[in-house]
């Protein structure tokens, strides 16, 4: 049961999450990670206003699936959903929702984690930051790459 | 073959998308970059540093020496910063 | 904003990642894990009719809160909510509920993961099996006391 | 001294909960499970393998040679299986 979504429209994790439990009586582990826009980054500057999310229509979706069904040979995952949001979006919106089902806990965590890191790397979306002094496109983190690659 | 562009490559090329001829001896990504860089003040400013655009072909991830062959669409843009 | 409930009564995971990230625009990663109590479990046998979970009163609470607090110095969370259940659940029922919130996945993840391993190994529950064949105590897992000590 | 246990150190000592007399001499926690030990079948039954039997002083895990002076509630139950 593994399902990509690519929206403008806000998520709702429980629902998502529930998706994937309802009726099963082999669900053991449940991990929902929600990615959120936030006012301030590490490096301080100006208060972010809002974020602008382009992306790659149908590469976006492509890739995702991608990425869940690479999670899906190295994990024994029963379930898997991905939403990611494009437009714009203003601190404390939600960004990208992922849930991850199975037996047990490990592979659960484990699989949520990937997607979240290769997600960061190759899902084709870009970020314009909207500032008070400025709008500027965000750039791609070295501790992505890191995250990412250390999934080998 | 249709070229697409993503954020700030898309600002500085002018274009969300156009229709390229590609020219004899244009056969990897790399040479496609090169080529297109030498079409006009923005397209020199979008792949001014061809080491950070990155590019897929027919909406996979490529690298810059994938060979174009077959492909119907190639898009170019920044690393990106999704998730 | 650390949390920590013993009930009986079920949960609800929406609505407790809600309350720790309502009004905020500091929360860039809401990382959930709930733990359901399974029909069938990896060595096969007779399928489980239901689990009842014997804790400690007093002790469960302070412990859990131990673990927090722990995982607070260890990672720079936002906040933290676990809750854990007591008494009978069948299969399908959720048992536990880890939400740690963080402006970054990483710690997220990582409080999360912490948490529940440690959970598992340190908080004073003890599941009673009932199935069709017997009740029996259910053995603790090696595996449990190398994920809890791998966070050395 | 309050006693508690749980699970099935409970079930084979047939009670939940008591007060202990410690004696002279019983000392940390290992004393106390081997001084149960001998208190009849049940108990015998419950501490036959000290080493799966886990306590807690005062709501907090304690080990074999944790000193009891001055807790007030000591508990014993098997290793946990909750989450």
């Amino acid at each position: 049961m593994f399902t990509v979504r690519i929206q403008s429209e806000d998520f709702d994790a429980a629902a998502e999450a529930a998706a994937l439990t309802r009726g099963r009586t082999d669900v053991g582990a449940v991990v929902t990670f929600t990615g959120l826009c936030r006012a301030q980054d590490a490096t301080g500057g100006a208060p972010l206003i809002a974020l602008t999310l382009e992306h790659y229509p149908g590469m976006a979706e492509e890739e995702i699936r991608r990425l869940i069904e690479e999670a899906g040979t190295r994990w024994p995952l029963l379930g898997a959903t991905v939403i990611h949001r494009y437009g714009r979006m203003v601190p404390g919106d939600n960004i990208v929702l992922v849930v991850t089902t199975s037996s047990h806990r490990g592979a659960a965590f484990a699989a949520a984690e990937f997607l979240m890191d290769w997600l960061k790397t190759r899902a084709p979306f870009w970020k314009l930051e909207e500032r008070e002094d400025a709008s500027s496109w965000v750039a791609a983190k070295d501790t992505d790459d890191e995250a990412a690659e250390r999934w080998g | 073959m249709k070229v697409l562009y993503f954020a700030w490559v898309r600002e500085r090329v002018g274009r969300e998308t156009e229709e390229i001829a590609v020219p004899e001896g244009v056969t990897t990504v790399a040479d496609l970059a090169a080529f297109l860089k030498g079409r006009g003040e923005g397209y020199a400013r979008a792949f001014e540093n061809p080491r950070v655009v990155r590019a897929a072909l027919d909406r996979r991830h490529a690298k810059p020496d994938t060979p174009l062959a077959g492909a119907r669409e190639v898009a170019f843009f920044p690393p990106m910063t999704g998730g």
